[in-house]
């Protein structure tokens, strides 16, 4: 998109404040937190409870894993607007394994995520298709599949180990936070310490030089598209477990959108190139305190959708990239 | 003679780094003014300074007799200051004669552009420069070269009263030099200040009239460049004393290597693509630096890539110390040994947005890792040394590599490929851009490399570099291979004479 | 292939158990008959019927709606049954009827995505003096021009009988949270009108705390009602415009430590089979029906007014509700 | 356009030239095999009437969708689109009560000024199009329901007025809303090709920095294609409104999507910089036709008609570039 011009070249003109504003997008989004926490703890009632915070956290743990995926697949310049769909997916074929225990239907969900994410994989670095209209296929096409597995029904899910995922804590923290941020951690690394992700990042920032440099430019591709579809399915997996039921007309609607404005707010920019994993985790975090905040005061539907509009330019501005000379 | 534009005491600083430190410097009507200086000096800087492009920290900036802020490039233009970037800066995508009429399209009824008039001018303007391509096709079917002239036509057709070129041969051959210095004479003729920089001595001699030398963002001369030598100048520049200067020599090929000998290590048969080659056939040998030369558009840069198989190609094979590579990619040529340093830089080589550091690991990375975690102390050994040998000037390993001057630039990607210790490598214009001081380390490190028993292939505009760079050269044009000239044959009448093939060349 | 899923009681047995029952057929001389309809007379048998389906068959109700037609019109062998779905897009729906019609449609059952804009698509039937019933949701048009007539429930009807059964619930006391349908949906308006108004009327004693969509859908209806049981630990009931929400909001308040159904009560719409277990369970207190099975009642409707008969302009079927004293026996009738 | 498809070449034969011909149309080449194959597969899919239909139910999205290209152009985007369609439907009706004019001209108002303000916050502040044009998405969708009190309240347009008749008349059996559309295009067509605006569209996105250095006035040219997107956006929502004569309160959900697609299909580059019309025409139309085959099959429940529709897309894209293969040389 247009700003890929901007960031990606050399002519851009940069500022002294330029190693500022490097750092500061991440800041952008802390500061953001920091704002609507302070203004909830002041004016929402039993906000500050741990019983409160818990909810958040759980409620954002699956747009964290999601938005971890994204994260990625931005970064080699590319989007994957299927992972809502994958969500779905991985619902419908839980319960329909859920015969053989709890671990088996959860590897074939995953499976089903690796499967979507290589169909995204090799349509974008085989076949050459623009990564939005290439995973929109399988979006439109997603979401249908798993209403066909499920016949359109949804399932109520009895599996205690599956449910447990879902409800239980592990040392006073939910496994689903757990979970969300142990990935973080992982992705962290992957992208900060690991050849996949330097030559991901490569990619993204100059996909010709990459290839002449000898990198496996496909590979890199297609495993980063299998890893989005994979996160995304295991966010569909601890939904549904969380929902005690396999949903898959409504699970991970607008999932896409969530995830790629948590990615966005986070300092990474779509023109690919770079992958801020913290920042990331905060970004679910604040779109998860708007939407908590809006809610707690009950504010009408169509306030509610302007004020997250607002918070939500607000909060890329102050993030945003200074071009100041 | 008046002053047309003016900088008086102008300070720029970029993080890390003061790039320009209260420079004053005055731009006569009717003058060709050099700014010369090392990779970093501030050159670029300064131009960009002059067209909006950037805003002063300090000083101020007089045009036409007042002073001046330039806020977009578009303020300057308007001023009636053209320029040609250092890197060119056109659209690949649109057509040649897009590029050049953008903004000033000829219109017809209702305003509407004249598409058919717009072709037969850009066509008009183009042959005056030498350069006869489909000015429908989109830019990016040009080779660099071709781009840098139809960026000259630009710059020069809307009629300006200063023109500024930063490093416009750097990929031109002497043809279309001689093009060039055509129109520059004819401009200063019109009263049309040129400020001109470059990295070719020989060419400032040629046509400047006054020189300012630029040194680590400060101005250590000014003055009629006729009263400068060469050495004189170069020490200027490089901030030693004459003597020094004499002693090193200003270019640093040794006379010939330690024979040729021994079995080609690389040799290619019949690379063909249409429209581009047609059956190029080569040997290179161990300890060899072999030449290709070539006028512009001759096919030296498709050569190459297609080696690598950056180029897909319809027919032909490259063999590698005996063995033949199955299919051509550039990850399978790099595994044969095979390097090339591509000649488009910003659009081929760096990875803007990433570190000195990592530009230059890129393609080593895998093997400065254990099972797939990068080992920084491996890299840093790595990063060092070849920082130091090339002479890398960077605020630290961890700029990022965008923020480097030009010729630093080539000198990280030129890291970036003797840090996998090829067998053979590929010079797609290796000193383009590459300050005096720079050069020189460069050829030296091509003939240490040969010295070593490497193989390298040399491609390059300037004639001197490759006359005394190479033991052998082999001459394209139009796609093939016409002439091989080694032993006495290497001299630039002999070469002159081979590339024009006869006279006969593309018009 | 090798599925093996958990053994949930999933084998629907939709016997004639939860038939539709028509309360008003007012079918005075007002009535839309063939002749001022100005249709031809046909017999279904050798007939091309089309039904258009406004929402994905995703959720209990649209499943049983779309099954029961089909049913019907198999049993009655109907010659050919154009079935479409508009996927919840207003567009898709008139596009599908143009096409249905372009395709020699000639009896026309639609369930309307929305109650305005299927204007164009009434117009091409008209133009092809094609009968159109339409069945669950009311139109704005004038019956016996534009449509022949409107089958299906009331639903400002549900939210007045939602909000009794929750006045009974709770003794009219209490801080209400509604779970409300998604926004700009007729139905979510229709059905908070009825209750927010009946409350007033009837119940002083029970204020409204919170009005906050969850889009009709289970996930979203847990995850609001998580955020308001945190923030307002003093609602002691909710009312959710659909089932699904009902049964989200109950697994949330279990979450937060409430004891849905005791001291939390909840009233919902629909009667779906997993909501009237719930009743069954005692989580959930009470269900208002809202019943899709139109097939019969939509065909019979069909022959009487081909069969000359006046049609009244709304044919208004009896919703049941479902409560702790009759949800066990009525389980095999909900859908 | 010769201007904006890499050719092969530099210097290019016939065979390229031809070869460049079918890649400018490569969706035009699928649109008509997939007309042609279902035609031969559907009876009623020839007939006049489905033409009609189709092109109808096109029309709206297609204006929708040249905004949108202009945008992508420019090295955009724009996610609004759907909810200003919404937006400006419900504002038609309602000002429809008032006539003609007032129909056309508050809903053209009220999106254009949303456009607008996308377009200077992509220009002037840096953020990214995706992020500025998704809060638009909102924002309009909340403006909607605000005036409508949640939703809960439909405008109707007056029967038989003259703002009714433009979106319900027709033409030789086409309604008026085609070639309204149709103009637009050609309108369209001629401001890209044949003006220095529509040119520098493709500078600005093929780089923005080369376009500044150019001296094109990048900031002034993006404003101007978001402010587009956002008239055409609320001219289809108008003309919608008209045609189904109340301004509906659910409408255009996803059409973004619809739009990128079309365009995409269309062969133009969402990294900017290179686009045709035609081809987002073609776009528009294959989406329309694939829709009314999977009608055509009938009786597919929608789950199915999802996995379908999903399959080709995926077919038509696929195919759409492999006609439209283009080989770099640099
Ligand atoms: N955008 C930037 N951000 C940070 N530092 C910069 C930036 N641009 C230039 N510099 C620094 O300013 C100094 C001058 O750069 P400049 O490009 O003017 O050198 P130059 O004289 O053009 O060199 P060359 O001959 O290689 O083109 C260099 O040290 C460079 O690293
Ligand atoms: N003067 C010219 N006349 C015609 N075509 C040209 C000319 N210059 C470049 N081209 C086009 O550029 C393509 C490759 O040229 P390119 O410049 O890459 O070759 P080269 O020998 O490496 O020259 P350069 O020094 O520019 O790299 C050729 O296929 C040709 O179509
Ligand atoms: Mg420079
Ligand atoms: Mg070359």
């Amino acid at each position: 998109m247009t700003d890929l011009a901007a960031t990606t070249s050399t002519a851009a003109p940069v500022a002294d404040r330029r190693h500022i504003a490097r750092y500061l997008p991440g800041y952008g989004v802390y500061a953001a937190v920091a704002a609507l926490l302070a203004f909830n703890a002041a004016f929402t009632d039993h906000f500050l409870t741990v019983g409160n915070l818990r909810t958040q956290l759980i409620q954002v743990a699956p747009v964290v894993i999601v938005a971890l995926g994204m994260a990625l697949v931005i970064g080699t310049e590319g989007v994957d607007l299927s992972v809502g769909s994958v969500m779905a997916l991985a619902a419908a074929v839980l319960p329909l394994y859920l015969g053989y225990g709890a671990v088996p239907a959860i590897a074939v969900a995953l499976v089903a995520g690796v499967a979507v994410g290589a169909v995204n994989g090799a349509l974008v670095a085989v076949v050459g298709l623009q990564p939005i209209v290439a995973t929109l296929a399988l979006f439109v096409g997603g979401r249908g599949l798993a209403l066909v597995l499920a016949d359109g029904q949804l399932k109520q899910l009895h599996n205690a180990a599956l449910l447990a995922i879902g409800s239980d804590d592990v040392l006073g923290v939910p496994a689903v936070v757990l979970i969300a941020a142990a990935l973080a951690v992982a992705v962290g690394f992957v992208v900060r310490g690991t050849t996949f992700g330097r030559q991901l990042v490569a990619i993204g920032g100059n996909r010709v030089a990459s290839q002449l440099a000898g990198l496996p430019v496909r590979r890199v591709l297609c495993c980063t598209y299998i890893a989005c579809g994979v996160f995304a399915a295991l966010a569909g997996v601890l939904a549904t477990a969380r929902l005690n039921a396999s949903d898959p007309s409504a699970l991970g609607n607008l999932m896409e959108l969530s995830a790629i404005t948590a990615v966005v707010v986070g300092g990474t920019p779509l023109s690919g190139g770079r992958v801020r994993v913290l920042g990331t985790v905060v970004g679910a975090l604040l779109m998860q305190l708007v939407r908590a905040t809006l809610i707690k005061h009950d504010l009408p539907d169509s306030t509610a959708q302007m004020a997250q509009a607002v918070i939500i330019l607000v909060a890329v501005y102050v993030a945003r990239e200074r071009k100041s000379r | 003679m008046s002053p047309i534009a003016e900088l008086v005491g102008v300070s720029k600083r970029f993080p890390g780094v003061l790039a320009l430190d209260n420079v004053s410097i005055t731009l006569a009507r009717g003058e060709v003014h050099a700014l010369v200086g090392e990779n970093g000096a501030g050159k670029s800087t300064l131009i960009k300074l002059l067209t909006g492009v950037y805003t002063p920290d300090a000083g101020e900036i007089r045009y036409a007799g007042r002073p001046v802020s330039f806020r977009r490039p578009l303020d300057a233009q308007a001023a009636g200051i053209s320029t040609i970037y250092q890197e060119v800066n056109l659209l690949p995508r649109m057509s040649v004669a897009s590029n050049l009429y953008l903004g000033r399209e000829p219109r017809g009824r209702f305003g509407l552009i004249d598409h058919r008039r717009m072709y037969a001018d850009a066509a008009a303007l183009l042959s005056q420069y030498g350069i006869d391509v489909d000015v429908r096709a989109p830019l990016q079917s040009l080779g660099l070269g071709a781009q840098q002239m139809v960026a000259l036509a630009r710059a020069v057709s809307v009629d300006a009263r200063v023109v500024i070129m930063d490093e416009p041969t750097s990929s031109l051959e002497p043809r279309e030099v001689d093009t060039l210095f055509r129109v520059v004479r004819d401009l200063r003729g019109q009263g049309v200040a040129i400020m001109y920089v470059s990295h070719r001595l020989d060419e400032l001699y040629r046509i400047c009239d006054r020189v300012t030398v630029l040194r680590d963002g400060r101005v250590v001369h000014t003055g009629p460049l006729a009263e400068l030598d060469r050495l004189r100048l170069v020490s200027l520049m490089l901030g030693r004393d004459v003597a020094e200067v004499r002693r090193h020599g200003l270019t640093r090929f040794s006379e010939s290597h330690t024979a040729a000998a021994g079995e080609p290590v690389l040799r290619v048969r019949d690379l063909t693509r249409r429209h581009v080659l047609s059956g190029v056939s080569f040997d290179v040998r161990p300890g060899e630096v072999t030449g290709l030369g070539g006028l512009l558009g001759s096919g030296r840069s498709e050569t190459a890539k297609a080696i690598v198989g950056a180029l897909p190609v319809e027919r032909g094979e490259v063999t590698v110390a005996g063995r033949r590579l199955r299919r051509l990619s550039p990850a399978a040529a790099i595994r044969a040994g095979i390097s090339l340093l591509p000649e488009d830089r910003k659009a081929e080589g760096i990875i803007p947005e990433l570190s000195v550091r990592e530009n230059i690991v890129l393609a080593a990375m895998p093997r400065l890792s254990r099972v797939g975690v990068v080992s920084r102390a491996q890299q840093d050994r790595v990063v060092d040394l070849f920082m130091k040998r090339l002479r890398i000037k960077a605020a630290s390993p961890d700029q990022k590599v965008s923020e480097l001057s030009g010729g630093n630039q080539q000198k990280v990607l030129l890291a970036r490929w003797l840090c996998l210790n090829p067998k053979v490598l590929l010079l797609d214009e290796p000193t383009r851009g590459i300050d005096v001081g720079a050069k020189a380390e460069v050829q030296q490190l091509i003939d240490d490399l040969a010295q070593e028993g490497l193989a390298v292939v040399l491609i390059s505009s300037d004639l001197e570099e490759l006359v005394e760079g190479a033991d052998r050269i082999v001459v394209l044009h139009a796609g093939a291979v016409v002439d091989e000239l080694a032993g006495d044959d290497v001299s630039e009448s002999h070469l002159m004479a081979a590339v024009a093939h006869d006279g006969e060349a593309p018009e | 292939a090798c599925a093996k899923s958990e053994n949930s009681g999933s084998a629907s047995t939709n016997g004639d158990a939860g038939q539709q029952r028509v309360v008003t057929p007012n079918a005075g001389a007002g009535g839309c008959t063939l002749s001022s309809y100005g249709a031809t007379k046909l017999d279904l048998k050798d007939a091309i019927v089309g039904f258009s389906q406004s929402e994905k068959e995703a959720n209990p109700f649209r499943i049983a709606e779309t099954q029961s037609i089909k049913d019907e019109a198999a049993r009655l062998g109907v010659k050919k049954l154009l079935t479409t779905n508009a996927q919840s897009q207003l567009g898709k729906q008139i596009s599908d009827i143009q096409d249905m019609l372009a395709q020699g449609a000639q009896f026309l059952i639609v369930a309307p995505l929305n109650s305005d804009g299927l204007q164009p698509a009434l117009q091409a039937a008209a133009a092809k003096k094609v009968p159109v019933l339409t069945i669950d949701r009311k139109i704005n048009a004038t019956a016996c021009k534009d449509y022949v007539a409107f089958l299906g429930s009331n639903f400002v009807e549900q939210g007045k009988r939602a909000a009794d059964a929750l006045i009974k619930a709770t003794d009219g006391k209490g801080k209400v949270a509604i779970l409300l349908g998604a926004s700009g949906n007729n139905v979510t308006t229709d059905r908070t009108n009825g209750f927010v108004n009946q409350l007033k009327a009837s119940a002083p004693g029970m204020e409204i705390v919170a009005q906050q969509t969850g889009d009709f859908a289970r996930d979203k209806g847990q995850q609001v009602m998580e955020q308001l049981i945190q923030s307002r630990p003093d609602i002691t009931a909710v009312y959710a415009e659909n089932d699904e929400m009902a049964l989200g909001a109950v697994t949330a308040l279990k979450g937060a430590g409430k004891n849905p159904g005791k001291d939390v009560k909840i009233v919902s719409i629909d009667g779906t089979r997993n909501a009237v277990q719930g009743i069954v369970d005692g989580t959930i207190n009470a269900v208002i029906e809202s019943n899709p099975r139109f097939g019969p009642l939509a065909f019979s409707t069909a022959q009487q007014f081909y069969s000359g008969s006046p049609i009244p302009e709304n044919v208004i079927i009896s919703d049941r509700a479902y409560d702790s004293t009759n949800a066990k026996d009525s389980l095999a009738g909900a859908y | 356009m010769a201007d904006t498809h890499p050719a092969p070449t530099a210097t290019p034969g016939r065979t390229e030239r031809a070869a460049a011909l079918v890649q400018r149309h490569g969706a035009l080449a699928v649109l008509l095999l997939g007309a042609a194959v279902a035609t031969g597969a559907f009876p009623s899919f020839g007939t006049l009437d489905n033409t009609h239909n189709i092109a109808i139910q096109s029309s709206f999205l297609a204006i929708v969708a040249l905004g949108m290209t202009f945008v992508i152009i420019s090295g955009g985007i724009d996610l609004s689109v759907g909810s200003v369609f919404a937006l400006g439907g419900v504002l038609a009706a309602y000002a429809s009560r008032w006539g003609l004019l007032p129909a056309l001209l508050l809903p053209l108002a009220v999106c254009g000024l949303i456009g607008a303000v996308n377009g200077v916050l992509v220009a002037r502040t840096r953020m990214p199009a995706f992020i500025v044009t998704l809060a638009g998405l909102l924002g309009a969708r909340g403006l909607l329901l605000a005036i409508t009190h949640e939703g809960s309240d439909t405008f109707l347009v007056p029967k038989g007025s003259a703002f009714a008749t433009l979106g319900q008349g027709t033409l030789v059996g086409f309604g008026y809303p085609v070639y309204i559309a149709l103009a637009v295009f050609g309108l369209g067509g001629l401001v890209l090709r044949r003006t220095r605006t529509g040119q520098s569209l493709f500078a600005v996105g093929g780089s923005e920095d080369a376009a500044s250095l150019m001296g094109l006035p990048v900031a002034r040219i993006k404003i101007t294609v978001y402010l587009l997107s956002g008239l055409l956006a609320g001219l289809a929502g108008a003309l919608n409104a008209a045609r189904l004569s109340s301004g509906v309160t659910i409408l255009g959900v996803g059409l973004e999507l619809d739009a990128i697609a079309a365009v995409v299909i269309g062969g133009t580059l969402l990294v900017g910089g290179a686009g045709t019309l035609s081809g987002t025409l073609c776009g528009v139309l294959l989406l329309g036709v694939i829709q009314n085959v999977i009608n055509q099959i009938g009786s597919l429940n929608s789950s199915y008609q999802s996995v379908v529709s999903g399959a080709f897309l995926i077919v038509v894209v696929v195919a759409q570039t492999y006609l439209g293969r283009t080989q770099r040389i640099r």
